[in-house]
C-alpha cells in the first residue's frame, strides 16, 4: 500500500518518496529492460529475482529486502537511473543489467557512490575492470566461446568452421573468443559473417546460404537469445544446412531454454557451450526448476539468464545475512563477495577474488529429443572452473590495467 | 551602363517551352520599354501564365532569352531575377496566410534591402523596415488592415496585398496576372484604381480578361493564342484586327453584351 | 550446379521471398498515404496485431495456420475500420505533425497492450507439415515456406493489379490518388474510398505480420522495429503506386539479400544506401508523380 | 483626422512587431521553474540535466521544423556527432575542457549539417524523411564497423571531463551537471530566440508559410534553409556534447531511430514554431515517462501513448497551442 501511494505521487511528478524505509529493510535496485526490444531478457531475470525473494524471505529475518525496479529499456539513461536509485531510493546494492552499455555507463556512479553492482547478464568482458565495486555473476562471452573453440576442434571434429555473429559487442566478442581458441587448437576458419544488428531480426537465409555454399564442417553462431535465436534455428533447418551435414555449434544464447521447444527438429544435434540448461542434473537445479515451474508454469522454463540472476540474488542474501543487514560499507560487501562460492543450479560457482568475475564449469551440451518427446540437452563434456579468458589471456582492453 | 539606360526594361526573344510533345510557348517575342503599359490577352489556355512563369524564372525555357535592362537573365534563378527588379502577382493568391498584412510586406521589404540576411534583431533597423512597409500599405489604403492576419481579410483586400508585396520589391518590371480575378465586380474598381495609378517608371505587363480594363489601361496589347503571339499593337489596332475579333473578341463580346 | 549460378539463384529466390513480405505489408501503407496524405506510423502495429492473432488462433484455438491467416486478415481489417472511423478521420485535415503524434501514440498503446497479453517473449507457431521442409527442384532444394510466401505474394500482386487497373473501384482509387479534389468534384466519395482502402491495407499488413511471424518471430516491438523498412519501401516506390511499391520491394529485397550474401560485412549499409541512391535520383520514387 | 489615424496605426504596428522581439513575462516561467527545480528536487538533478539536454535538442529541431517547416527524422545524427566529438576528443586526445568541447561539437555538427543540407534540403516530405533516417542509420553502421575508434555499442567508457570553467567538478548528485546544462540551454535559447525574431528568422517563417512566394520576392530559399539547417545541426551537436559531458559516456545508441523520433514527438507535443514548446514538450514527456516507468517499468508506454493521443484530439499545435487558445478565450471572454 505504501508502495502504491508512492507510485501515485511519482505519477503526479511530485517526485517525493513517501514513507521512509523501515530500519532493517534493505533496498536493492534492480535495473533490467522491462520495455523495448530486450524486455524478453528482462523478464527472465525479473522472474528469478522475485522468486528468490519470495522463497527465501525468511532466511534473512529479522531483515527484509525490497526490490526497487527500474527500466533499462529505450528512453532511460542508465547513469540517471542508477544515480537516483542510490541518491533518492537509498539502495545499498544494484543488480540486474542485461545490457553492457548500461553497466558501462553506470560504472563511474557506483565507484563514486561506493555501492556494489552485481551484474546478472551484461557480458562485455572488461566491464569488471571499470569499477572495484562491480561483481559479475553471469559470464563474459569469453567464458563460453573460448573453450568452445578448442573443444570443437579437439572433440567435435570441426576441421573447418564458418563463424556467424550478430554485429554488436557480444557478437564480436563471441566470434573473436571462439576464433582464438579454435585456431590455437588447429581449426581452420572458413568464413566470418556478421549477421545484422540486434535491433531487428534479419532474414538469416542469405547468410546461411553462404555458409552452405562454403561447406564447412561446423557453423559456429552467436545471436542474442530471443527472437534472433528462434529465427536463426528455423532458417538453419529451412536452408538445409543440417541435411548438408554442417553442424550447428555455438553458445547457450542460440538455444535458450524458454525458446527451445518452439525450435523444432532443426535444432536437434546442435552443440552449445554454456554453464546452464534447465534440465541440468544437480540438486540445486532440480529445486530451482521445481520452484520456477510451480510459480510460472512448465511452458516458460528458466534459462541461463534466470540462473545467473538467481545466483546474484542468493549472493545478496548471503551478504545481508553475514553482515547482519549492515550494508552501508560497499567496500566491505565487495570484500565479502570476493571468493564467494555456492552450489548453484549451474553447479559449483565462485567469484574470482582477483577479477570479481565468476568462475564456473562450462559444459558442452548437445540438443536431443528426450524420451518424453521434448527437446532437451545431453552433457557431452565439462570444462571445469573456467575464468574469464579475456582477462586471463589479456586480450585488448582486458589486458589494460583495471581496478 | 549607357547601353542599359537605353535598353528596354524587359525584352523577350524567341522564348519557347515544351512539356514533352506539348508546346505551351512558341517563339515568343515581347518588348517592354521603361514605363510601358502592356496588356497580354488571349483565350484560356493560351499560355499567358506560362509566359509569366518563364519571365520570372519559375520555368526554364526550352529556347529563347529573357533580357532585363539589356542583361541576359535567362540562366538566373527566380530569386535572382526578383532581386534584379522583376516582380509579379499571382492569379491565385500566394500569400503568407498565417502572418499579418504588415509582416507579409515586411518580408518583401527585407528581401529587397538585404535585411533578411540579418540573424539578430535590431530595434532601429527593424523600425525603418516597418515604416517602409507601412508607407507601402498606406499607398494602397491598406494601412488600417496592417495588423490583421491575411487569412482573415476579405478576398478583395487580399488581392491588394498581392500587389503590395510586389510593389514592396520596388520593381522595374511588374507582371500582374489577372489582378482582379475572383473579386466581386463591386470591389474590382479598387484594384483597378491601384493599377491605374502605378508609378509611371515601372514597366507593367498585365494579363486581364476584362476588355474594358485592357483598353482603358494598356498602351500596347499582345494577343497570345496557343502559345504564340498572334499579333501586337495599339488598342486601336487590336480592336480593328479581324483575326482578334474572330478568335477572341467575339467570345468576350458576348460576355460584355 | 555451377557455383555462380547457384549464388544467383539463391539471391533471387531469397530476395524474392523477402521482397514479397515487404510488399504485402507496405502496399497498404503506400495507398493510404497516397490517397489521404495520412502519415500512418501505426501501420506496423496492425501488422503486429495480425501476427499475434495468428499465434492465438493456431495455438489456443487449434485453427489451422492458413485458416488463422485468413481470419486474422479479416479481423484486423474490421478492427482497423473502427480506428479509422473514430480516430483517424478526425485528423484528415490536420497537419502531418498531428498525424505523427496520433499514430505514434497508438503504436505505444499497442506495444503496451500486446506486452500485457502475450508478454515480451517472442511468439511463433509450429508450421503445418506441408509448409515445413524443403521442395526438391532437381538441381537444388528450396524451403517450402519461402516458396509459399512467394506464391502468396505473386497471387496478391495479381489480384491487386486486377482490382487496381481493371475495376471501377480501382479507377476511382487511382483518380483520388492523382487528384483528390478533382475526384470529389466528379462525385467520388473519397472518404468512403479511404475507409475501404484503409481496411484492405491494414488487412494486408496483418497478413504480412502473420507471414513474417515465421521469419522474425513476433514481439511487441515488431510495431516499431520494422517500420523503418516499410517507410523505405513506400518512399522508394512512390506514394500510392502499386507498381512502385512492388518495384521498390523487389529492388530493396533483392539488393539487401545480395548484400548479405556477397558483402556480409557491409550488409547493413546496403538497403539504406540503395534507398538513398534511388531517392536522390528520383525524389518521387520509382513510380511516383512529381 | 486621417493623418492621426495613420500615426496611431504606425505606432501600433511598430509596437506589434517589436513585441515579437520583446521579452514577455511568461518567457521567464521556464527559467524560474528550472531554477526552482534545482532547489525543490535536489536529488533529481541528474534526471533534470537529461531533461535540459533533450529540451536543447528539441529546440534545435524547432528551428528547422517549427520555423523553416522541414520535417526530418535524422536529427539524432547531429546529436550523435556532437556527442562523439567531445567523446573522442577526450578519449583519444585528452581534450577534456568542456566549453571548448562544446564549440568543437557545434563546429563538427554544423559542418555535417551544412554538408548534408546542400543535398538533402532539395527534397521534401516522405522523401526527406527517409533520406535523413537512412543517413543516420548509415552513420551508426559506420560507427559500428570502426568500433576500434568509436567503441561500438559499448561506447567510450569512463570519459572524464575537466571541471566546468576549471572550477565546478561533476558531483554524484548532479548539481554541476544540472547548472551547467541549464546555463548552456539558456545561452542557446537566447541565441535561437534572437535568430527567430530577426528578419532572417521571419524569412524562415515565410518559407514555411509559402515557399513559392518567397522565391518570387527574391529570397534565396535553399541558401536560407541551409543556414537554418546548419545552425540547427550545430545546436543539436551542442546538445549531444552536453549529453556526453553529463553522462561521461557515449555509445552508438545516440544515433538510434528512437532518439530522432523521440525528440520529434517531444517537440510536437510541446508545440512547434514557439521555441518554448521544445522546453515544455521535453519536460512533460520525460517527467511523465520517468514517473510512469517507476510505477510500471513494463507498461509506461501505455500512459505516454494515451497522452499523445489525447493531446492530438484536444490540443492541436501541442501544449503551448492549447495554452494560447485558452489564453485567447480568456481574453476574449474577459473585459
Amino acid at each position: 500500500m505504501k508502495r502504491a501511494s508512492s507510485m501515485v505521487l511519482a505519477v503526479l511528478g511530485l517526485g517525493v518518496w513517501a514513507g521512509g524505509a523501515a530500519g532493517e529493510t534493505i533496498r536493492v535496485g534492480v535495473v533490467l529492460p522491462y520495455s523495448g526490444v530486450n524486455a524478453d531478457l528482462g523478464s527472465q531475470m525479473d522472474k528469478a529475482f522475485d522468486l528468490y525473494v519470495r522463497k527465501h524471505a525468511g532466511d534473512i529475518a529479522p531483515h527484509k529486502i525490497e526490490l526497487v525496479k527500474r527500466d533499462e529499456g529505450p528512453g532511460a539513461t542508465a547513469k540517471t537511473v542508477v544515480t537516483e536509485l542510490i541518491t533518492r531510493d537509498k539502495v545499498k546494492l544494484v543488480t540486474g543489467f542485461a545490457l553492457s552499455p548500461s553497466a558501462i555507463a553506470a560504472a563511474p556512479v557506483v565507484t563514486q557512490a561506493k555501492v556494489p553492482m552485481l551484474i546478472s547478464n551484461a557480458g562485455t568482458a572488461w566491464i569488471t575492470q571499470l569499477s572495484p565495486y562491480i561483481v559479475r555473476f553471469s559470464f563474459s562471452m569469453w567464458h563460453q566461446a573460448h573453450p568452445m573453440g578448442s573443444y570443437s576442434a579437439d572433440k567435435l571434429g570441426c576441421k573447418t568452421t564458418a563463424i556467424g555473429y550478430t554485429d554488436y559487442p557480444p557478437g564480436k566478442d563471441a566470434a573473436e573468443a571462439f576464433r582464438t581458441g579454435y585456431e590455437k587448437a588447429g581449426g581452420k576458419v572458413a568464413d566470418v559473417i556478421p549477421m545484422g544488428n540486434p535491433a531487428q531480426v534479419p532474414d538469416f537465409t542469405p547468410f546461411l546460404q553462404r555458409v552452405k555454399d562454403a561447406k564447412p564442417d561446423c557453423f559456429y553462431v552467436f545471436v542474442p537469445s530471443g527472437a534472433h535465436s528462434a529465427g536463426l534455428v528455423k532458417s538453419y533447418g529451412e536452408v538445409g544446412l543440417r541435411a548438408a551435414g554442417v553442424r550447428l555449434i555455438g553458445t547457450t544464447d542460440v538455444v535458450p531454454d524458454n525458446k527451445l521447444q518452439d525450435m523444432g527438429e532443426a535444432v536437434v544435434g546442435a552443440i552449445v557451450m554454456g554453464a546452464y540448461a534447465a534440465d541440468l542434473d544437480n540438486p540445486a537445479n532440480k529445486a530451482f526448476v521445481a520452484d520456477w515451474t510451480a510459480a510460472y508454469g512448465a511452458d516458460a522454463p528458466p534459462d541461463f539468464m534466470s540462473a545467473a540472476a538467481w545466483d546474484a540474488m542468493a549472493a545478496i542474501f548471503h551478504v545481508i545475512k553475514t553482515l547482519d543487514g549492515k550494508l552501508d560499507d560497499g567496500a566491505k560487501v565487495v570484500e565479502l563477495l570476493k571468493g564467494y562460492s555456492r552450489k548453484s543450479p549451474r553447479g559449483e560457482i565462485s567469484i574470482d577474488p582477483m577479477t570479481r568475475d565468476v568462475v564456473q564449469d562450462e559444459r558442452a551440451m548437445e540438443i536431443v529429443r528426450k524420451a518424453d518427446g521434448k527437446l532437451g540437452t545431453k552433457v557431452l563434456g565439462v570444462v571445469e572452473k573456467v575464468k574469464d579468458q579475456c582477462k586471463e589471456l589479456k586480450v585488448g582492453r582486458c589486458g589494460q590495467a583495471g581496478n | 551602363m549607357i547601353a542599359s539606360m537605353t535598353a528596354p526594361a524587359l525584352e523577350i526573344r524567341g522564348l519557347a517551352r515544351n512539356f514533352g510533345a506539348l508546346a505551351v510557348a512558341r517563339h515568343i517575342d515581347l518588348v517592354l520599354e521603361r514605363g510601358a503599359r502592356h496588356a497580354l490577352i488571349g483565350p484560356n489556355g493560351a499560355g499567358k501564365t506560362t509566359l509569366v512563369n518563364l519571365i520570372t524564372g519559375v520555368l526554364k525555357p526550352s529556347a529563347g532569352r529573357v533580357l532585363l535592362d539589356g542583361d541576359d537573365v535567362t540562366g538566373l534563378p527566380q530569386a535572382a531575377r526578383a532581386r534584379r527588379g522583376i516582380a509579379r502577382t499571382f492569379q491565385i493568391n500566394q500569400l503568407f496566410r498565417g502572418l499579418t498584412v504588415l509582416e507579409n510586406v515586411c518580408l518583401a521589404v527585407a528581401e529587397r534591402t538585404g535585411a533578411a540576411r540579418r540573424m539578430f534583431p535590431s530595434v532601429r533597423r527593424d523600425a525603418a523596415m516597418i515604416d517602409e512597409a507601412l508607407a507601402q500599405l498606406d499607398g494602397l489604403r491598406l494601412a488600417g488592415d496592417a495588423l490583421v492576419p491575411v487569412r482573415e481579410l476579405p478576398y478583395g483586400r487580399q488581392r491588394l496585398v498581392e500587389i503590395a508585396l510586389a510593389l514592396a520589391q520596388r520593381p522595374r518590371v511588374l507582371l500582374l496576372d489577372e489582378p482582379a480575378a475572383g473579386v466581386p465586380s463591386a470591389e474590382s474598381h479598387l484594384i483597378l484604381d491601384v493599377v491605374a495609378s502605378l508609378d509611371p517608371d515601372i514597366a507593367v505587363l498585365i494579363i486581364e480578361h476584362d476588355m474594358d480594363v485592357v483598353f482603358r489601361f494598356a498602351r500596347r496589347i499582345s494577343v497570345l493564342v496557343a502559345g504564340a503571339v498572334m499579333t501586337e499593337g495599339t488598342p486601336e489596332e487590336i480592336r480593328a484586327d479581324p483575326r482578334v475579333r474572330a478568335v477572341y473578341l467575339g467570345e468576350s463580346g458576348d460576355r460584355h453584351g | 550446379m555451377p557455383p555462380l549460378a547457384n549464388i544467383v539463384v539463391s539471391i533471387l529466390f531469397d530476395g524474392l521471398a523477402y521482397a514479397m513480405v515487404l510488399f504485402i505489408v507496405s502496399v497498404g501503407l503506400s495507398v493510404t498515404m497516397g490517397l489521404m496524405g495520412f502519415v500512418n506510423l501505426a501501420h506496423g502495429a496492425f501488422a503486429m496485431a495480425g501476427g499475434y492473432l495468428t499465434v492465438s488462433l493456431t495455438r489456443s484455438m487449434g485453427v489451422p495456420f492458413l485458416g488463422a491467416l485468413v481470419i486474422a486478415v479479416i479481423a484486423i481489417a474490421a478492427v482497423s475500420v473502427v480506428f479509422e472511423r473514430t480516430l483517424y478521420r478526425r485528423l484528415y485535415r490536420a497537419s502531418e505533425l498531428d498525424q505523427v503524434l496520433l499514430t505514434i501514440g497508438l503504436t505505444f498503446l499497442a506495444i503496451a497492450a500486446f506486452t500485457w497479453v502475450y508478454g515480451p517473449v517472442p511468439q511463433s507457431v509450429r508450421l503445418p507439415d506441408y509448409l515445413a521442409g524443403q521442395i526438391d527442384a532437381g538441381f537444388r532444394t528450396f524451403p517450402t515456406y519461402r516458396v509459399f510466401i512467394i506464391a502468396v505474394g505473386l497471387a496478391l500482386v495479381t489480384v491487386l493489379w486486377f482490382a487496381f487497373e481493371r475495376t471501377l473501384l480501382g479507377a476511382k482509387i487511382r483518380a483520388a490518388v492523382d487528384n483528390r479534389r478533382m475526384a470529389q468534384s466528379v462525385g467520388i466519395d473519397v472518404d468512403r474510398l479511404f475507409t475501404l482502402t484503409f481496411a484492405v491495407g491494414s488487412g494486408l499488413a496483418a497478413l504480412g505480420g502473420g507471414l513474417a511471424l515465421q521469419l522474425f518471430g513476433m514481439t511487441p516491438s515488431f510495431a516499431v522495429v520494422y517500420l523503418v523498412f516499410f517507410l523505405l519501401v513506400v518512399a522508394v516506390g512512390g506514394l500510392g503506386s502499386l507498381k512502385g511499391t512492388l518495384a521498390a520491394a523487389l529492388v530493396l529485397g533483392i539488393c539487401d539479400t545480395a548484400g548479405k550474401y556477397l558483402f556480409a560485412g557491409a550488409g547493413g549499409f546496403i538497403i539504406y544506401a540503395v534507398a538513398i541512391a534511388i531517392l536522390l535520383a528520383r525524389p518521387a520514387g520509382l513510380h511516383g508523380r512529381d | 483626422m486621417a493623418a492621426t489615424d495613420e500615426i496611431a496605426v504606425a505606432a501600433r504596428a511598430r509596437r506589434f512587431l517589436a513585441a515579437h522581439a520583446r521579452l514577455r513575462p511568461t518567457e521567464a516561467l521556464p527559467w524560474l521553474v528550472a531554477v526552482a527545480a534545482f532547489f525543490v528536487f535536489p536529488d533529481r538533478l541528474t534526471f533534470g540535466s537529461q531533461v535540459l539536454v533533450m529540451a536543447l535538442f528539441a529546440l534545435s529541431l524547432d528551428l528547422v521544423l517549427g520555423y523553416a517547416g522541414i520535417l526530418t527524422l535524422g536529427h539524432a545524427a547531429f546529436f550523435g556527432i556532437g556527442a562523439y566529438t567531445v567523446g573522442l576528443l577526450a578519449a583519444r586526445l585528452d581534450w577534456t575542457e568542456p566549453l571548448t568541447g562544446l564549440l568543437a561539437a557545434a563546429t563538427c555538427a554544423g559542418f555535417a549539417g551544412a554538408l548534408s543540407g546542400v543535398v538533402l534540403l532539395r527534397y521534401r516530405g516522405l522523401t526527406l524523411l527517409v533520406l535523413t533516417l537512412s543517413t543516420t542509420f548509415i552513420l551508426q553502421e559506420f560507427g559500428n564497423v570502426f568500433d576500434r575508434v568509436t567503441g561500438g555499442y559499448d561506447g567510450l567508457p569512463g570519459l572524464s571531463f575537466s571541471p566546468v570553467l576549471g572550477v565546478f567538478d561533476y558531483d554524484l548528485f548532479g548539481r554541476t551537471a544540472y547548472l551547467y546544462a541549464l546555463a548552456v540551454l539558456f545561452v542557446c535559447f537566447c541565441l535561437a530566440r534572437a535568430i527567430v525574431v530577426s528578419p532572417f528568422g521571419r524569412s524562415l517563417v515565410g518559407i514555411r508559410e509559402n515557399t513559392a512566394r518567397m522565391h518570387s520576392i527574391g529570397a534565396p530559399v535553399h541558401g536560407r534553409l541551409l543556414v537554418a539547417y546548419t545552425v540547427s545541426a550545430a545546436l543539436a551537436g551542442v546538445a549531444g556534447a552536453l549529453h556526453a559531458h553529463t553522462n561521461a559516456f557515449v555509445t552508438l545508441s545516440v544515433f538510434d531511430f528512437e532518439n530522432s523520433a523521440g525528440v520529434l514527438v517531444m517537440l510536437i507535443l510541446g508545440g512547434t514554431g514557439r521555441l518554448y514548446g521544445a522546453f515544455w514538450g521535453a519536460v512533460v514527456y520525460m517527467v511523465l515517462q520517468d514517473s510512469l516507468a517507476k510505477f510500471s517499468p513494463a507498461f509506461w508506454q501505455a500512459g505516454v501513448g494515451l497522452l499523445l493521443i489525447v493531446t492530438v484530439l484536444f490540443a492541436r499545435a501541442g501544449i503551448l497551442g492549447l495554452v494560447e487558445a485558452a489564453g485567447r478565450r480568456l481574453r476574449g471572454g474577459g473585459p
